[in-house]
């Protein structure tokens, strides 16, 4: 089967449809960015979005490279210190959605973003949490986005960065925590949902054109698939015009700049 | 009361081996020109504290100046990595290197608690996450309220902070503007501060009543550096190179590379050479 | 998702007898139109909260609506006592008051604490203060790095809170300029909130980017009422009536004298009534 | 002796004279407000003055009624919100001189707006405290000015609303305070320094024309005088031309506004 879209484009594109014009969302950079941007430039124009350097309710032209961009200030309803974003704005109980990636995740939503091995001699050094440990508890709820690979999706990860449901259940709760966590999974292949009484991911939909197969091959764990397995939609010309001109203008502003 | 002076007196003043010193910025206005000017002066054994440790972060930590980094995200913004830091934390190149890590949270609520005088900053954080197991400055304390357990982590308070400003006036206050992250509260917290600026203006008569001036009596020192947060960007003045950031990937990957870099850029530069590396970045409206 | 509405539709929908309601300003943008239009309401067994509670307060204590007042500092600003409050509390006249009184900065952490989601706010204060002999909501917490005993109060929760700004824009966003107070933190920290605004505009294109504005979806209703905070005032729009203040003392000196006046005043004037009262008062600039 | 000039005019031309350039004071409405602004008209043109309203470096051209005029934030370098006045800058440790008036005053510098009488049983309701209790424990230094009266300078105070000395010796050392506390008394009829030692209040100077019978007939407890008692300056011309002026302005412009 041919298709005239790839599938970081179905990713994204996944991830624009689970946001309403009524979400205030905590932005990372990179596919969850661009997920969010497509959103209000499609069918969620009021939607605000909201990034870690301080600028709420930003609608910027072409996507940053950094969480810090002058565009995003230059968008913004307003553009507020550090501290008052994480005391304000995050902790406060304000934000709907948090989005979040991983450098490994597991099949609970738990994400480790700090290292690869142990803590105190690790193999890799990963950047670290910055904002995820408290954007994991503190937002209404958590979307994860990230491209399968088994070095990625894997049984057990190495540093709990941040918690979805721990290891399953009520985890959550248990903690102390009033928020949802982890609701949504969208990966290159699929879009996943919690068990609503285990907390698993299951695969609920599997973009066009991808087998139960592959979702396995690239997922370290034993993969759960939903009783009514669903075909996600394929992207609408719209949504497809809409993500390629926001990449196109992105490339264009950022090897303009500098070199 | 702020001293106008070169960034080379002011970090020779204010910047001693051994110091906790703060060099901050959150993506933009980094202070760029007075890290390279640390490194010029060969400052060692230092604590260096920031949120986003980034690539002035990194070649202090090449260069061999840090003994231990306080931080929350150590990245390079968009690109990757920081290969400095991991070659230091991984092999302990150029020499081990101690770290304390927090969430963002936690280190916005520690500089907001330096800058408030208090010894330790409360907050809601850090639910099931690993770093309190390998963190002993991660604590608790209880709400005598209503018993929820609550994150509690020190204060930051540097001995020296450095930022980079868009503005100073004649008096010596300073405007911050755009994306301000957490440098007012980085030069409350520190003991002293300097403040490298695009511009010395006449006054701020213009300026909105609520922007974010610090007052020059709560700064240590000024040093006029056109350009000195390339390739970090001023808002009104230049955008960011995001050239250079993709590129520091390339230059940080090899210690030969790096060192070779490192003495062309920084080791045989000025402050000056600031001005010309945004001459192309400047904002054309 | 901010309402326009009318104030008296917005009263009705958001506060409720029984409610911790605060109507904040700190001198400035005191929001007396809202607080004017709970008092012909007629809600009872209010908790008010407020760091400075003035002439409304005076007003709605004098008119019986308060079951408790929270606040740190009650009088009349530049001119004395408050003689409603007094008489409520030294002769129970309407009827019996309870107060929980709080310093200052024990206030101001307090709503920055409720901003913040917080159950409680931490701070060095009350050292030697008789407050915490009477207050027992000032209690204490240990910093668990130093071991130094600081203050605790609970967070402000309000159910409602009301302010006055000087602007909102279409979309509902809201913007506060000058002595900005306590207002951002008090509306961000209720579960309602209710903004009366000098005016309604296009947008806020040409605001300065760091400037305080509370965003449409953190605001529940917003309602144009010109002059809505006199006697108080709106920087950019009127000055303080010095002279309503200096006349309430005389009108809150008797229980009588200040029946009539809220009569005529408040229980029978309407919103629209603050216009003609500050067209006197207008900035010239 | 007929003096040229009143004993309130000389009460806050003394307290002026304590203000020097470098100071950060940290300003109450009243005489304070009234001595700080003629300090900085005369000998201390940069002097910050910083009110509690949120106006920091404010150099108003007359007299705030209130702490929040628009005078004030009109010609402020800054004007922050009033949590971070009381957390940075107040907790934060760097103002200079704080300046408090006070209802009732110990011979100890302890002050008290709160009540009159018993606390839940009030003969008086005052206003409260307000920022006072961590004015007295967070700047440098505390100046306070009062008219005497045997009704104000008493030898209990019904409240401690704000902390001065306590019992006196080492009462702040010992509640963990490292600030100096109370270290001037400015009244209309003398100047007052805490002992050494004691830290009791100590009459210094006497203003031009007073006694010391009329200081202690005006204050409720055994008054100390210094040894080598001194006679205040009187005013300078400069000094009272320019209280005058301020408060002729002052006058004119809130007599102008409404009513």
């Amino acid at each position: 089967m041919e298709l005239d879209f790839t599938r970081d484009e179905m990713m994204t594109i996944a991830a624009s449809r689970a946001l309403g014009n009524e979400d205030i969302c905590f932005v990372g950079i990179g596919a969850p960015s661009a997920a969010c941007n497509v959103a209000r430039l499609t069918h969620a124009p009021d939607i605000t979005l909201i990034y870690e350097s301080g600028t709420i309710g930003t609608a910027p032209d072409v996507l940053p490279l950094s969480i810090g961009d002058g565009e995003l200030c230059d968008t913004a309803v307003t553009t507020v210190s550090v501290p008052e974003m994480f005391r304000y704005w995050l902790q406060g109980g304000r934000i709907t959605i948090g989005f979040l990636g991983a450098a490994q995740l597991d099949k609970f939503g738990n994400i480790n973003t700090t290292v690869i091995g142990d803590y105190d001699a690790p193999k890799t050094r990963l950047p670290g949490g910055g904002g995820a440990p408290e954007i994991a508890s503190s937002c209404g709820e958590i979307f994860i986005t990230m491209k399968q690979s088994l070095r990625g999706m894997v049984d057990k990860i190495d540093f709990f960065t941040s918690f979805g449901h721990g290891e399953g259940g009520n985890a959550r709760e248990e903690l102390g925590m009033t928020t949802k966590g982890p609701t949504l999974l969208i990966t290159d292949l699929a879009i996943w949902h919690p068990d609503p009484v285990t907390k698993e991911f299951t695969v609920i939909a599997l973009h066009p054109g991808v087998t139960r197969d592959m979702v396995q091959e690239t997922c370290g764990w034993k993969v759960k698939f939903a009783d009514n397995l669903e075909t996600t939609p394929e992207p609408t010309e719209l949504e497809l015009a809409t993500l390629r001109d926001l990449n196109a203008r992105t490339k264009a502003a950022h090897s303009g700049a500098g070199a | 009361m702020a001293k106008f002076q070169s960034l080379k007196d002011a970090v020779a003043e204010n910047l001693f081996d051994g110091d906790v010193a703060a060099f901050e910025g959150f993506t933009h206005l980094i202070p760029h020109a007075a890290a390279h000017e640390a490194i010029r002066q060969g400052r060692k054994d230092l604590t260096l504290v920031r949120m986003t440790p980034d690539v002035i972060y990194d070649q202090m930590i090449g260069m061999g100046m840090v003994k231990k980094a306080i931080f929350s995200y150590a990245g390079n913004p968009g690109v990757g990595l920081l290969r400095r830091l991991r070659d230091a934390v991984e092999n302990q190149w150029p020499h081990p290197m101690e770290i304390e890590e927090h969430s963002h949270a936690a280190m916005a609520n520690a500089y907001e608690a330096g800058a408030s005088g208090l010894p330790c900053a409360v907050f809601r954080g850090y639910k099931g996450a690993d770093l309190k197991k390998v963190n002993p400055n991660i604590r608790e304390v209880t709400c005598p309220f209503t018993g929820e357990v609550l994150a509690a982590v020190p204060s930051v308070r540097p001995d020296v902070t450095f930022i980079h400003a868009q503005k100073a006036n004649k008096r010596g206050d300073v405007l911050v503007e755009g994306i301000i992250g957490i440098q007012k509260e980085a030069v409350l917290a520190a003991k002293r501060s300097v403040v490298t600026v695009e511009e010395v203006v006449d006054n701020f008569d213009d300026v909105h009543p609520n922007a974010c001036i610090l007052p020059n009596w709560a700064v240590t020192a000024i040093c006029e550096v056109p350009g000195g947060s390339h390739p970090s960007y001023a808002h009104g003045y230049y955008i960011r190179d995001n050239a250079a950031y993709l590129e520091w990937d390339k230059i940080a990957s090899d210690r030969d590379g790096f060192k070779a870099w490192m003495k062309d850029n920084v080791l045989d530069a000025t402050p000056e050479d600031f001005a010309s590396r945004v001459s192309a970045l400047r904002e054309s409206k």
